[in-house]
């Protein structure tokens, strides 16, 4: 059981929630759906949210002003996998329990934290994959692909394209990928680089966009349009993430496969907080729940999007 | 020689003059002062000492790297390259110690000398080519950026090297902090030090003394016969060296070197600098005044994360609000040491 | 002594884009002489000064120091080599202290570190020396120009230098304190240090100086032994006019002012804390009133609040009757009130601008930003004002910080001039400006009185207040304590005698 | 620190020579462009009634970099700078996207007028804010606007609600960022126009001259009588506004306003971008054509790192080098060391640089 803080047992709990910032639609998403679960459930009494601007000194400034404050439950969104083992060891001897909500961390760290809820980068990069090997099997002239990159050397970056490709070469589909810039999860720069694409390489015999966000696809959709060509038709696109935005894209027929990022999970959150401040035993991993969804399923889809 | 006396007193009483210069740096105590209060008054367990104690902890680094950038705003110049040195720094080490298989105390060894000799290296361009210090900075702002991502774009574990365990072992740890104990790490003893030897530094030796006049007038320091390259090239290689020491201090922190970390420190740290009463102008501030500034940066946070209830654009907003309540006090506070002119 | 030249430079060029300062100048400074570099405002006197100390590389001509070539880098280097200097302009920083200002980069140390106490014992010895008694923690900053100028000469004169360079020290000083550095110097050269002796007042060259040597537009004229060369003959060197073109500045209209009129500006109680005593002074339409006093009486401070450049916490100023509010220095221009400070460099000029945008500075900020000045009509009036004030090199396009002192200290009178104000005030307008040019300045203060201008004059020379004034106000300590006004009092003595009594009335 | 453009009389002509070596590097910079794309690079192309091409795009693009770097050309020469110019661009984007989705017919003109309106309004009135502190409360600029940096993206998000607001793609409001006027795109009349506007504003006017004595001196302009406050005041009007119409053809462009991102770090470009145009930190004279063409050279640099097939890690590393290599042609102490061994003539002494300043 948690740390016994002012809180009590009878009062609920005082949980500390370290997200990663605001710095995208998806992550505001989540924090909502983090704070208002938690006003929303009885057995919460209060929900310290400290936004660390994706910074991982102030993340670890928010959880030593946690254990300060002797919170029952941290819940941490790291922003990156390493270096949380002071910490959180501080944590644990504390006696404050520890979430991860979201992104993971270093293995050899396994026992410092309780749980972890969130999402699998790698597994949805390789979703992507699957959908591209199939589409594209029998594509006799090579794939020719584009990728647009989330933030250089963030994780969601690194794995949606590591599982991407895992696939696609193990698979062994035949494709080249023409050119892979980071296009910062914005739009802005999602439509910038596409321009620049487009430019450089024309759109002709260019099959397949892997955008690593939604953002970042409605940009380059946009770049697509501009030019003169059809998004959807006259290149693929697969976006990650599954905003309202995205499903209405896809609906208009702009683009062709979206593998959903789910980032409404605060429910979910709760429920594992309490079992771990119960001291319940509760699986290492729980995966959110996400799906993928193709051009058949976008219009029936796209009312059920929160965000 | 007669030594009759041709001029008159002085009307200001020498008081006066000896305090007028510690007017900001006071005013930023007081209401340092007034922030700790309003915080105990306000959230329970914020009068636990750790929360003074966790300034050190955290901020050791940003602490270092404001220092360094004390040296060079009193010169008059600005460096923005501190933050994407730190992160070079910090990644150094990692790919030295993990990947180059290099014993690690050589490792820090290497990088602080690097990060020295970077700083000799713009100060000399800043100085006999008289580029601006703004730009040339900037440059190392993304060459660092840019040369830490090339080394790796993902955060990379520095767990098993024994020598920096070393940084986050308590010094201090005066029972637990649920008993209104607290704990200091061996890292912020680092940083302490830091600022001992940049205080000395700044005010009892001529090198100290020089980036006061080189700050106040450069052409007049010149004309007087002062060691102005010297000083110039001198602050931005102070300022280099703190920056990689920062560096390795956020290796001792974490452990663990990410190609992002850092994006905006130079900004904290100008901050910091600024609001402990140093002019961005040059010639005018203190080590110790920076101390206060970064502790009210710190403070600031603090404050925001016990409040706990504020969304993510709320918190920005606060913390804008903090800053700007925070300097117009200053400001009036100093005002009224100040000539008033029309 | 020998006859061995310590410094000889030979043939020096040097040229700055577009003016040549110096061309193929020599000069030969001995040991324990005392020598003068003269010539008008822009002869290249500063620059010959400039080029010896390493702060320029010539670009033709060789220096030797004992006899062996040199070629310094910087002043630093120069100082290293027994070359110490006052620059014209002052030159410390005003944010240390005065006793770091005055050992700076060669402060008394213990181990590594600066031996403060020691360094403040010994400023306080050193300005005991010249006769000064200031607060040696106190910032620079905290003390007048003319104060700092005697900080900047304790410094070079404490260094023990084979070469004591002064350019211009005397030009914010009253007699007393050059009597002083007048001393001092005497004291060197007798210990055998070789002096140069930059200065337009005449009679202090012929006082001190050995030798001279001429500069016309950047050439040599000669070099001669002060006894050998009568006072109008030097200044006809250096003119290149004939010295009996100076002679008379004789108040052409004299005694102006028409008795009973109201005052054209009129301080009732004015003061500030701290700063000035409570005072009251008239200003009359077409009369000059002079201002004198020591250093740090508080003349720039009477003026200052006049002007609006301070504000008044005590009492009122009236302008033509009507009570002047939210006096500030747009206002006051608005209200016809022009104000020429003392500090040229951080007050009076913008350095990056060109002659002719300093020039039309004041008209323009009257106007506003959206109505400029029409271009013909600029041209016009900036060509006229250099013509008339002799401005060289004559170029309106010169950044201002290119021209040498005195031509600077042109620039900004005819700022002031061109909107031909109500009441001018002037605070040190000659100061670092040759007798030729000073002539022009005391004739166009005249002119302008004449035509119906009040002036208000602050001058550290009290020849030259003597001579211009219709009434004279004495200060002393910061307090108004005499308006003398019939003719048998505007004495110099008569004024010295007022300062020593009103010392005794306290 | 500024080095003397003119130090004579005889006119070179301090604008050109200030100019030249910016020009180079944009020219070398397009050079390598045209070796690895050809020809197609430079030359404008028309499709669909609506000029295109790489070198058009890069224009098109930097409008809005444009637009703020010349509010903060005219910041800088009051020796100000102006932080919260990205944050200010959010948040005239979030205002004007908000408002637009917040109507139920989103192609209405009139909502369109109204929503520009009231996002430039804000924005303008954000910029007094910052000159007030500045020229009335005595802050340091860079404290000042510091504190809207911060807060600024906050404001955004506020506005927003954490949203990243889409318009219709049928509102007139897209036109801003996508439209075209006789061919050419809307953006590039926009800052087009600013430009000339300010041009002659500072240069017809006397607002250019006072900026500098301002920026030169503020103690004496202030005893020559200038409204320096007023003028500070102005100057960061202006530059906020321009932040805010930067960020409104941000936003039509994308038809979303992202308050987080949307012109994210935007502010060390405009500054970089005002300094390789020549331009002084330290006030004084400033250069709004040097400007332009630092902009555009940040435009084109972008583009040139995924032409030439470089990888996203080495955007920064190019743009340092790049920017190094403006930095170091500029300075005449540079150029007279690479030339030593060609010349004869002595060096200038090491102090006389710095007396110049
Ligand atoms: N840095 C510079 N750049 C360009 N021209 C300069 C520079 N310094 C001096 N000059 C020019 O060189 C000439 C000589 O100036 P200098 O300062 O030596 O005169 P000076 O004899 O000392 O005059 P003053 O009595 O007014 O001080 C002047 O025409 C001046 O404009
Ligand atoms: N003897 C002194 N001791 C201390 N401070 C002084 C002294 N003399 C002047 N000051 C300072 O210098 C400043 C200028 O003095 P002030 O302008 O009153 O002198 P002044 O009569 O105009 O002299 P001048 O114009 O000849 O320099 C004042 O702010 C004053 O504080
Ligand atoms: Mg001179
Ligand atoms: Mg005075």
């Amino acid at each position: 059981g948690g740390g016994d803080g002012e809180g009590g047992a009878d009062e609920g709990l005082v949980v500390g929630f370290a997200q990663v910032g605001a710095e995208s639609a998806w992550r505001t998403a989540n924090s909502t759906s983090v704070q208002d679960a938690a006003a929303a459930d009885d057995r919460i009494a209060e929900l310290k949210f400290v936004d660390a601007q994706q910074e991982q000194e102030r993340q670890i400034s928010a959880i030593r002003d946690f254990i300060t404050q002797q919170v029952d439950v941290i819940v941490l969104a790291p922003v990156v996998e390493t270096g949380w083992t002071d910490v959180l060891q501080e944590a644990e001897d504390a006696g404050i329990p520890v979430i991860l909500a979201d992104r993971g961390i270093e293995a050899a760290d396994e026992d410092l934290y309780t749980t972890r809820l969130g999402s699998d980068f790698v597994a949805e990069g390789r979703s992507a994959g699957e959908w591209a090997v199939q589409t594209f099997a029998d594509d006799a002239d090579g794939t020719k692909i584009l990728e647009l990159q989330g933030t250089t050397g963030s994780a969601p970056a690194n794995d949606r394209n590591a599982g991407f490709f895992e696939v696609l070469d193990a698979e062994g589909l035949n494709y080249e990928l023409v050119d892979s810039q980071s296009g910062n999860f914005t739009a802005e720069e999602g439509k910038a680089v596409m321009e620049t694409f487009i430019t450089t390489h024309a759109l002709d015999g260019i099959d397949l966009l892997y955008a690593h966000n939604d953002e970042m696809g409605l940009g380059a959709i946009q770049a697509i349009e501009e030019a003169g060509f059809k998004p959807g038709e006259d290149i693929q696109i697969i976006i990650v993430d599954g905003s309202k935005a995205g499903f209405q894209a896809g609906v208009d027929g702009k683009l062709n496969y979206i593998v959903e990022c789910n980032p409404v999970f605060g429910e979910q959150l709760m429920d594992v907080v309490v079992q771990v401040a119960n001291g319940d035993d509760v699986e290492k991993f729980t995966p959110v729940e996400e799906g993928v969804f193709d051009a058949t399923q976008f219009e029936a889809e796209l009312p059920n999007r929160q965000f | 020689m007669s030594t009759h006396q041709l001029t008159e007193r002085p009307s200001r009483s020498m008081l006066f003059d000896g305090l007028a210069r510690y007017i900001p740096i006071g005013a930023t105590v007081a209401l340092l002062l007034a922030l700790y209060g309003g915080g105990v008054a306000n959230y329970p367990k914020f009068d636990s000492p750790q929360v003074i104690a966790k300034l050190f902890i955290d901020n050791a680094p940003l602490l270092v790297i404001a220092v360094g950038m004390t040296f060079v705003i009193l010169s008059g110049g600005i460096d923005l390259s501190v933050g994407s040195v730190m992160a070079f720094a910090t990644m150094a080490c990692a790919w030295l110690t993990v990947d180059a298989g290099i014993s690690a105390p050589l490792a820090v060894a290497l990088v602080l000398a690097f990060g020295t000799a970077w700083g000799l290296l713009i100060g000399a361009v800043i100085h006999y080519f008289d580029v601006q210090p703004f730009i040339a900075t900037l440059v190392g702002l993304f060459l660092f950026r840019g040369l830490t991502l090339q080394i790796s774009d993902t955060d990379v574990s520095m767990r098993d090297v024994e020598f920096f365990q070393w940084g986050m072992v308590h010094a201090v740890d005066v029972g637990e902090i649920r008993d209104g104990g607290f704990w200091l790490p061996n890292l912020s003893f680092v940083a302490f030090a830091v600022v001992i030897v940049a205080f000395t530094v700044l005010h009892y030796t001529r090198f100290g003394r020089g980036v006061y006049a080189v700050g106040g007038s450069e052409s007049s320091a010149l004309l007087m016969g002062l060691p102005v390259a010297r000083t110039k090239i001198g602050v931005y290689a102070v300022s280099g060296f703190c920056a990689a020491l920062a560096g390795v201090l956020a290796a001792f922190a974490t452990k663990s070197a990410n190609p992002l970390a850092n994006v905006g420190a130079e900004l904290d740290a100008i901050a910091a600098v600024v609001i402990g009463g140093t002019l961005l102008t040059g010639g005018a501030g203190f080590v110790l005044g920076t101390v206060a500034g970064v502790m009210v940066w710190g403070m600031l946070n603090t404050l925001i994360a016990f409040q706990g209830n504020l969304s993510s654009w709320w918190a920005r907003i606060a913390m804008g609000v903090l800053l700007l309540a925070f300097i117009l006090l200053q400001r009036v506070l100093a005002r009224s040491g100040e000539k008033r002119r029309t | 002594m020998s006859d061995d030249p310590i410094v000889q430079m030979t043939g020096i060029r040097k040229d700055f884009t577009g003016v040549r300062a110096l061309d193929g100048v020599d000069f030969t400074l001995r040991p324990g002489e005392i020598h003068a570099v003269m010539g008008e405002n822009g002869a290249g006197k500063s620059t010959l000064i400039k080029v010896l100390t390493g702060v320029h590389a010539p670009d033709a001509g060789r220096i030797r120091l004992d006899g062996r070539p040199v070629g310094f880098h910087g002043p630093a280097a120069a100082q290293a080599a027994g070359i110490s200097t006052v620059y014209q302009e002052v030159n410390l920083t005003d944010n240390l202290s005065v006793a770091e200002n005055l050992f700076a980069g060669r402060e008394p140390r213990r181990g590594p570190f600066i031996d403060f106490r020691a360094m403040r014992r010994k400023a306080k010895a050193l300005l005991d020396d010249i006769g000064l008694d200031l607060n040696v923690a106190a910032p620079l900053s905290s003390y007048s120009i003319a104060m700092q100028q005697l900080v900047a000469i304790a410094r070079a004169i404490d260094v023990e230098a084979k070469v004591l360079i002064l350019d211009e020290p005397t030009s914010s000083l009253d007699r007393d304190e050059v009597e002083v550095l007048l001393g001092v110097m005497r004291r060197l050269a007798a210990q055998g240090t070789a002096m140069v002796f930059i200065s337009h007042f005449l009679d202090q060259v012929y006082e001190i100086c050995d030798r001279m040597t001429v500069l016309r537009n950047g050439r040599l004229v000669g070099e001669w032994a002060t006894a050998d060369l009568p006072e109008n003959e030097l200044i006809g060197h250096m003119l290149g006019r004939e010295a009996a073109e100076l002679e008379q500045i004789e108040r052409t209209v004299a005694g102006h002012r028409v008795a009973d009129e109201a005052p054209l500006a009129s301080a009732a109680g004015l003061g500030r804390k701290g700063s000035i005593a409570p005072y009251d002074l008239d200003v009359h339409r077409g009369e000059v009133v002079g201002l004198a006093g020591l250093l740090g009486s508080g003349r720039t401070e009477t003026v200052r609040l006049i002007a609006g450049a301070d504000r008044a916490d005590s009492g009122e100023l009236r302008l033509d009757g009507a009570k002047a509010s939210g006096h500030n220095p747009r206002t006051a221009a608005a209200r016809g009130i022009a104000f020429c400070p003392e500090n040229r460099k951080t007050e009076g000029l913008v350095g990056d601008l060109t002659v002719g945008e300093n020039m039309i500075l004041a008209m323009q900020a009257a106007r506003g930003w959206a109505r400029s000045v029409p271009a013909a009509r600029r041209d016009r009036l900036v060509a006229e004002f250099i013509e008339k004030l002799d401005i060289r090199p004559a170029d309106p396009d010169m950044p201002v910080k290119n021209l040498s002192g005195g031509n600077q200290q042109k620039v900004l009178l005819a700022r002031w001039m061109l909107v031909e104000p109500r009441l001018l005030i002037l605070d040190e307008p000659t100061r670092g400006i040759d007798v030729g040019a000073k002539a022009d300045i005391q004739r166009l203060v005249a002119e302008l009185s004449g035509e119906g201008m009040a002036v208000l004059f602050v001058s550290a020379e009290l020849d030259e207040v003597t001579r211009l004034s219709d009434r004279i106000a004495v200060l002393r300590d910061r307090e108004l304590i005499a308006v003398l006004e019939s003719e048998s009092e505007r004495t110099v003595e008569h004024i010295v005698d007022t300062i020593v009594a009103g010392g005794r009335h306290e | 620190m500024s080095e003397a453009p003119a130090t004579g009389g005889k006119r070179p002509n301090p604008y050109a020579k200030r100019l030249m070596w910016p020009v180079l590097v944009l020219a070398a910079l397009i050079a390598v462009n045209i070796a690895v794309t050809g020809f197609d690079f430079i030359v404008p192309e028309v499709n669909d009634g609506r000029l295109g091409g790489a070198f058009v795009n890069i224009l098109r693009r930097s409008a809005p970099l444009l637009l703020i770097a010349l509010g903060m050309t005219l910041v800088i020469a009051t020796k100000g700078i102006d932080l919260s110019v990205g944050a200010v661009y959010a948040i005239g984007a979030a205002i004007a996207c908000q408002m637009i989705i917040g109507a139920e017919d989103q192609t209405a003109t009139g909502l369109v007028l109204g929503a520009v309106a009231l996002a430039l309004a804000v924005t303008a009135a954000i910029g007094a804010w910052n000159g007030v502190m500045v020229a009335h409360f005595g802050v340091q600029p860079i404290v000042a606007t510091l504190i809207l940096m911060i807060a600024g993206r906050g404001i955004a998000q506020l506005v927003t609600g954490g949203q990243i607001p889409k318009v219709q793609d049928a509102s007139p409001f897209t036109e801003l960022g996508r439209g075209e006027l006789l061919t050419v795109p809307v953006p590039i009349w926009i800052a087009a126009l600013v430009l000339a506007a300010l041009a002659l504003l500072t240069r017809r006017t006397a607002l250019g001259m006072l900026l500098e004595s301002v920026g030169g001196n503020p103690e004496a302009s202030r005893l020559a009588g200038i409204r320096a406050k007023g003028i500070t005041v102005l100057v960061y009007l202006v530059c906020a506004l321009c932040a805010g119409l930067a960020g409104l053809i941000g936003a039509a462009n994308l038809g979303s306003a992202d308050a987080n991102n949307g012109g994210l770090w935007i502010e060390l470009d405009a500054i970089l971008a005002v300094v390789i145009g020549g331009t002084a930190l330290l006030g004084g004279r400033f250069f709004l054509l040097g400007t332009t063409i630092g902009v555009v050279i940040i435009g084109t640099l972008e583009d040139t790192i995924i032409n030439v097939g470089l990888s996203s890690q080495w955007q920064f590393t190019a743009k340092a080098i790049v920017v190094f290599i403006v930095a170091l042609l500029q300075s005449p102490g540079f150029r007279a060391w690479v030339l030593k061994p060609f010349k004869r003539r002595p060096a200038p002494a090491p102090a006389e640089e710095a007396m110049s300043k």
